[in-house]
């Protein structure tokens, strides 16, 4: 849920409007979740869940076979997943040609940056570099308005690093 | 201010503008993060000169800020679904005593079976309780409702509900235009208590009255709420003059103006409705919005005056009058001269069923084509309910209802909606 | 020669005032200028132990605070009789609520004097054993569990006089009432495991419990002066007959309740912080057959034939309240 | 405040609401007539006496009693209390020391020196008082006070009959009597001593007398016969006790026998033990149980170390030895002899057998009665000739001292009648406070205050006072000991217990009015009221 918050928040702070939300459960630390947000330039009144993401953020991969993740994924669709494997590794090599892949290892960037698997940030940081609809400054600032001190200078820093990864992995072109 | 803040939390800093004087907190999802929101303000001094008490039941919290209201504290508290209903005997009392304490309920269904999730069920179940009752459609009307409601409380002496979906809009980030200090302040007068428990000035407050004055008391207590249908509206315009926002008021109207068909509902579905509507509309469908933002008092006038026009009316509703079908629409009935056949009443989101466009548009275009039924069940499982009711049919004792269904749908799903 | 340092022979320290007591010895109650907090008029039965005791009560906490008191009231026989509109008894601020939230509500008004900066004006809840020991019990506690700064008074008449005499849980074994009828072979109220409100209360390890009953007046009054030299959660516990639902006579309120102490029926002590500090001794101990006699509802255990054996167990009950709190004065030492 | 219909009221509203109506029965205060007062001879209104003592209110309670009887101080000595015999107070400790109290109460008028109202204007009226005894020195008193001139005559030498006569100094020092006569005489009235009256009317015509009220008293000692020899020494109890009056005293020898079993017999006999004698029998022909003498003072006869022969007769005296036969009582309780003899070692022998009345005065008097010795009197103390009234020892009544001045107090209230010519109507006597209808719960334990008295072996050899008086603190404490019985002594139950607000309470000596507008008629006043003071009556509808 904090990924899809402060997303909407660095939306915010670029001037747009946005809206996060959960899918509504009473969530228990490390129970599968699933969070949307939506960005706009006008007011956002729809309230219904996100059916046909343009993006997705895939914090675990290892729910991609127990859930239909992808399910409304329009084509083209951007699809970011927070690991160190490989599609094939991760089974999703026939999927590749359908969604635009990246990925990066957020855990181990938060590990290293924030000392706890924290991926959230980094995912963020990732995901700016991906769309392009929100800027790394923004994230940061989201960043900072969820935490302070030591902590948001870790996620700040996991989420710079991720951005550079994927950032160099879209040049690249490696589309694993 | 614009900020970018959960539901939860803008009512909670709003609530805190208003300078309530005692707050009464028992958790109940989806409630639970306003009053802890104003816990910690209460506890970090930034909501000074209030008393925050934890009590141990929602009856207890109702009862609580009836003491404190009648002691001239302004009070507020915060519940949802069994909640609600836990506390019913006080809510009812709060209002019978004319005590203008206000409170914010995250609506949720009312079990069994058990269910987390929104809709309009506990709310609505208390309709009848003396409380007005007013209906947020997002959350920046969500705490501008409540600045309205002490205000609107405190001046009539009654007590208020704001209601807001549970999770919808309670758990949401989304953008709010927070007012300042100044602007609440200038807006909420400080609270002078019509009748007071005070030693220098003892009264007997609560006093039994029977048949002798009994109805009396019945029908100002009416009379007071029809006073608070012609207050409203203005106290609104008020609002919008001092914050430069439509909030509150008796009702939202969108694109009536030349519609055939008009859509009423209440809440925060509000919005996915317009979109809908907006939809429709480009495919040339002349239909209209009807948000009811006051349910108690019942703008009957308003209503009529709003869907004088309309050749049919849908009313979306997320509760239900087991055994009748629409609440709201029961409501709309009367105020509509069409007649009853052309009212449609449309359950919507039982237990958290996510509303969706698609739906929705579905539905409108079967009722602008004249075949949608006086009371329909959005996005009901059909075939499910069938098995379930040829299971009745052939043994009379089946078990649970609930368990039954599950036992078709196979696992509990946590899918979205 | 004999002479013991008592004060009046005549009246003793049992009567409710007298001529010759010094004005700093008189009992609230022998004032000319009592507050009467429970007026005139009220609805009352002839001979009400509970309008007794609560004018007993209000008075002393009104003369203990200045007359800076609101009292909280729980549904009831009290607050039926004395507000029937288009008239009330109270003199005093007063608030009736709902039947089982009185604690809570005088939660609220304490929290209202303490943000406004008025923490001079006290605060009463009351109630009848119904409002307490059953309905209301769960407000009560949790009024006890956050040592909120107030004085919740049970006036208790051992079943739901108001609407009838039906049983609650703080009828006594063996009593008839409306819904334990004196029929069957354990005729009246069941042997349960009773539910000893005081001790409840004491369990929470509030500053202040108390019982008292209305037939020693400065007892009670001393009791809730005593009360009101503290903050925070107090209670006292008040032994009120019932002429209506016991089947007494009228006259015979106060002499019903002296019994009920004397025979260690009901034990009349005081704790601080949960700990007994103080029981007031047994005078001329009697057992529990002169107390059960003159009462209807314990007619069955006099009957035909008589149930000594119920009359042996209440006998217990009685034993163990002198045990457990020391009611027998062994110094031998008199008032 | 704007305050909502109905839910709403105003405070006290309810006095609107008169309970009155629900009453079938209404409670009414009363006196009533305490055990102590009924029995006092004297008429004494004890216990409102005692209600002014218990406030320290020493002289207010010595006034009130002295309305009734002009000697507390003696009377504090030698009544022997049927007051404190019927206290309701035996039923729960120990009656209260009422005769202390009226002694302190007498004691303390003497030290302060506290006199009698004098008599308002004076009616004319003469009235002549035939000896000063007890009953004459009564009757004078309360003629006196009102307004009548009085004149003792009294054949003795000194004021006072048989309390100078008949009553030993160690009960009743003379300084004592003579200060209570004093304050008496005070009040205007004259005393002529050593002057017998021969002839009543003869008196009254020279004196020109309106009435005369003869108290003569019982003077002349019974005697029994006893074969006697002529060394044998036989005296008289009352010339014992009288020369103990004069200078020298009476010669009774080491072994002195008393015949007899009144208090006479025990004062003779204590009297012989004051003066030296080893030994002091008293000789009575019945048992203790028998005995005419108070126990008390049998009690103290006893520790003083008199003996006492029961069942025994004299059947003859010798010189220094007297012969004794033993009795046995028949089944009706009278002493039969048994011819079993004993001698006893006797240097002399007093006949205390009792006293006859000398009633030459009244020869010659028409309409006059006398029966067995005494003149008979109406319920109005007069006798049958007009104007003369007698009383005390004189007329058959039990003769004690308290009777003699309750005779001098009603004889002299009826002669005030005569004298104006009407009657005197004594006023209805008020219902008994009986014990049941107390409620002593309310009345802490406090037994009674012993007495000190002056150990035995000063009091054998000496004639000081054996019973020493109450101080003040001890005096206060008895006094309070009083339970007030059917009198309201404010102890503010009614006020406190009414469930109803219903009793007003009118302040300090005013009591308490019951307000019947919202008195329901519960009767708990009624049941908490600690001495009786209220009463259920039923409502007439």
């Amino acid at each position: 849920m904090t990924a899809a918050e402060m997303l909407s928040i660095a939306a915010f702070r670029e001037g747009r409007h946005a809206q996060a939300f959960p899918s509504f459960g009473s969530e228990r630390t490390g129970a599968p979740v699933v969070a949307f947000c939506r960005m706009d330039e006008r007011e956002i009144r729809l309230r219904e869940p996100v059916l046909e993401p343009d993006a997705l953020i895939i914090q675990d991969p290892t729910l991609l076979h127990q859930v239909d993740v992808f399910a409304g994924l329009g084509a083209a669709g951007r699809v970011l997943i927070n690991t160190t494997r490989s599609l094939e590794q991760l089974g999703l090599k026939e999927l590749a040609g359908k969604f635009r892949f990246c990925s990066v290892p957020a855990t181990e960037l938060a590990l290293k940056h924030v000392g706890r698997p924290v991926p959230n940030a980094a995912l963020l940081g990732g995901f700016a570099a991906i769309a392009g609809l929100i800027s790394i400054d923004a994230v940061a600032a989201a960043i900072r308005e969820k935490f302070s001190g030591a902590v948001a200078d870790g996620n700040v820093a996991a989420a710079s690093a991720a951005h550079e990864y994927v950032m160099r992995e879209i040049a690249e072109g490696l589309h694993a | 201010m614009l900020k970018q803040i959960e539901g939860s939390h803008a009512v909670a800093e709003a609530v805190a503008l208003c300078r309530p004087e005692v707050i009464c907190a028992y958790p109940i999802s989806p409630q639970t993060h306003i009053v802890e929101g104003l816990g910690e303000m209460v506890k970090s001094g930034a909501l000074a000169k209030c008393e925050f008490i934890n009590v141990e039941s929602e009856f207890a919290a109702m009862s609580v800020a009836i003491g404190a209201s009648a002691a001239g504290a302004r009070a507020y508290t915060a519940t949802a679904s069994q909640g609600l209903l836990f506390m019913a005997e006080a809510v009812f009392n709060a209002s019978g005593l004319g005590l203008p304490i206000v409170m914010t309920v995250a609506n949720r269904a009312i079990g069994a079976p058990i269910n987390i999730w929104n809709d309009h069920t506990d709310a609505l179940s208390q309709r009848d309780c003396g409380w007005i009752q007013l209906f947020a459609e997002n959350n920046q009307e969500a705490l501008d409702l409540h600045i309205q409601a002490f205000r609107l409380g405190e001046e009539l002496s009654l007590p208020v509900m704001v209601c807001m979906d549970g999770f919808i809009l309670t758990h949401a980030y989304e953008r709010v235009d927070m007012p300042t200090q100044e602007q609440v302040d200038a807006y909420l007068p400080i609270f002078e208590p019509r009748q007071v428990l005070d030693p220098s000035e003892p009264v007997s407050i609560g006093a039994m009255v029977g048949p002798e004055a009994f109805m009396e008391v019945r029908y100002l207590a009416h009379a007071k709420q029809m006073k608070a249908l012609e207050l409203i509206p203005g106290w609104a315009d008020e609002f919008r003059a001092a914050f430069g926002r439509d909030s509150g008021g008796l009702l939202h109207r969108y694109r009536t103006e030349d519609a055939d068909t008009v859509v009423v509902a209440l809440g925060s579905v509000l919005g996915t409705v317009k979109d809908t509507v907006d939809e429709l509309r480009r495919d040339g469908q002349k239909i209209g919005v009807l948000g009811v933002t006051c349910f108690r008092p019942w703008p009957l006038a308003a209503v009529r005056e709003a869907l004088a026009g309309a050749k049919r009316v849908v009313v979306i509703e997320k509760s239900l009058a087991v055994g009748l079908g629409g609440i709201v629409s029961s409501n709309v009935y009367n105020s509509y001269a069409g007649g009853a056949d052309a009212v449609h009443a449309v359950i919507a989101g039982l237990g958290g069923r996510a509303i969706t466009r698609a739906s929705l548009a579905r539905m409108l275009r079967d009722a602008v084509a004249g075949r949608l039924e006086p009371l329909t069940f959005l996005d009901l499982d059909q075939p499910l309910v069938e098995r379930a009711l040829a299971r009745e049919r052939e043994q009379r004792r089946s078990g649970p209802l609930a368990e039954a269904i599950l036992r078709d749908l196979g696992v509990v799903a946590a899918r979205p909606g | 020669m004999s002479f013991q340092p008592v004060k009046f022979y005549q009246t003793g320290t049992f009567t409710v005032g007298n001529r010759l007591l010094a004005p700093e010895e008189r009992s609230v109650q022998a004032n000319l200028r009592r507050t009467n907090s429970l007026n005139s008029g009220h609805r009352a039965c002839q001979g009400c132990g509970e309008a007794l005791g609560a004018r007993y009560a209000i008075d002393a906490a009104m003369e203990a605070t200045q007359r800076q008191l609101i009292a909280a009231n729980a549904t009831g026989c009290l607050e039926v009789f004395s507000t029937p509109y288009p008239e009330t008894s109270w003199q005093i601020p007063w608030i009736h609520s709902l039947f089982g939230n009185a604690a809570a509500v005088a939660t609220g008004i304490a929290a209202a004097m303490r943000v406004k900066g008025r923490e001079h004006v006290r605060v009463i809840a009351q109630g009848g054993d119904g409002g307490t020991t059953d309905i209301g019990f769960g407000c009560l506690s949790g009024m006890f569990e956050r040592n909120d700064d107030v004085l919740y008074i049970c006036y208790d008449n051992g079943a739901y006089m108001n609407t009838g005499v039906q049983r609650s849980s703080a009828t006594p074994p063996a009593a008839r009432t409306a819904t334990t009828m004196a029929v069957g072979a354990e005729p009246g109220n069941v042997f349960g495991q009773g539910k000893d409100l005081p001790a409840i209360a004491m369990a929470h390890r509030i500053p202040y419990v108390a019982t008292a009953t209305v037939a020693e007046l400065r007892d009670l009054e001393a009791k809730v002066r005593r009360a009101m030299e503290f903050r925070g959660a107090r209670y006292i516990h008040i032994f009120v007959p019932c002429p209506l639902g016991w089947g007494h006579a009228s006259d015979q309120t106060i002499r019903i309740a002296r019994l009920a102490k004397e025979t260690g029926i009901f034990p009349v002590f005081e704790a601080e912080n949960g700990e007994v500090v103080s029981a007031s001794k047994i005078r001329r101990r009697l057992p529990v057959e002169e107390y059960l006699r003159p009462q209807k509802r314990f007619a069955h255990l006099f009957g035909k034939p008589p149930r000594a054996d119920l009359i042996a167990r209440m006998q217990e009950l009685a034993d163990r309240n002198i045990r457990r709190y020391g009611l027998v004065d062994t110094s031998g030492a008199q008032r | 405040m704007r305050k909502p219909f109905a839910i709403t009221l105003d405070p006290g509203s309810s006095l609107a609401n008169h309970t009155g109506t629900w009453r079938t029965l209404r409670p009414e205060y009363v006196d009533r007539l305490p055990p102590c007062n009924g029995a006092c001879p004297a008429g004494e209104n004890i216990q409102g006496w005692l209600y002014h003592a218990e406030s320290g209110n020493y002289e207010a309670a010595w006034r009130l009693l002295t309305q009734d009887n002009p000697m507390p101080a003696v009377m504090g000595r030698v009544c022997y209390h049927p007051c404190e015999s019927s206290c309701n107070r035996t039923r729960l400790d120990a009656a209260v020391g009422i005769n202390s109290v009226e002694r302190f109460l007498g004691d303390e008028a003497i030290r302060h020196g506290w006199h009698f109202d004098k008599p308002p204007a004076s009616s004319g009226k003469r009235v002549l008082v035939v000896g000063a005894g007890p009953s004459g020195l009564s009757a004078a008193y309360h003629l006196a006070r009102l307004g009548h001139a009085v004149e003792i005559h009294e054949a003795g030498p000194v004021a006072g009959g048989m309390m100078r006569f008949g009553i030993p100094k160690y009960r009743l020092p003379r300084e004592v009597l003579e200060a209570e006569v004093r304050r008496i005489l005070a009040l205007g009235v004259a005393l002529h001593l050593n002057s017998k009256v021969s002839s009543v009317l003869e008196s009254m015509q020279r004196g020109r007398f309106d009435a005369a009220f003869l108290a003569v008293g019982a003077h002349i000692a019974k005697r029994a016969y006893i074969p006697a020899g002529s060394a044998a020494k036989v005296l008289d109890a009352l010339s014992v006790l009288r020369s103990m009056e004069g200078e020298e005293k009476p010669l009774l020898g080491r072994r002195v026998v008393v015949y007899g079993g009144g208090n006479t017999a025990i004062d003779v006999a204590r009297t012989a033990k004051r003066l030296g004698a080893e030994e002091a029998v008293i000789v009575y022909r019945r048992t203790r149980e028998k005995m005419p003498a108070h126990d008390f003072e049998v009690e103290e006869a006893l520790q003083e170390g008199v003996l006492i022969k029961w069942l025994s007769t004299i059947r003859q005296a010798g010189d220094a030895s007297i012969t004794v036969e033993r009795m046995v009582l028949d089944e009706k309780g009278f002493p039969q002899p048994t011819g079993e003899l004993e001698t006893l070692a006797a240097d002399s022998v007093v006949l205390a057998l009792g006293q006859d009345v000398d009633l030459a005065l009244l020869d010659g008097v028409p309409g006059l009665e006398k029966k067995d010795g005494a003149v008979q009197v109406g319920p109005d103390m007069m006798t049958g000739h007009p104007g003369i009234f007698a009383g005390g020892d004189m007329v058959p009544a039990e003769r004690t001292v308290t009777v003699a001045i309750g005779h001098g107090k009603k004889a002299a209230r009826h002669i005030d009648a005569w004298l104006r010519g009407t009657r005197y109507a004594p006023p209805p006597k008020h219902e008994p406070a009986t014990f049941e209808r107390l409620n002593p719960w309310y009345y802490s334990d406090a037994p009674k205050s012993v007495l000190p008295t002056l150990d035995v072996v000063r009091r054998q050899s000496t004639f000081d006072e054996v019973v020493k008086g109450l101080d003040e603190s001890n005096a206060l404490y008895e006094a309070r000991r009083c339970l007030s019985c059917g009198n309201c002594f404010e102890c503010d139950n009614c006020y406190g217990v009414c469930p109803d607000n219903a009793v007003i309470k009118l302040g300090p000596g005013k009591r308490f009015q019951f307000n019947y507008d919202y008195c329901k008629g519960c009767g708990l006043c009624v049941a908490e009221c600690p001495c009786g003071a209220i009463r259920m009556v039923p409502e007439e509808i």
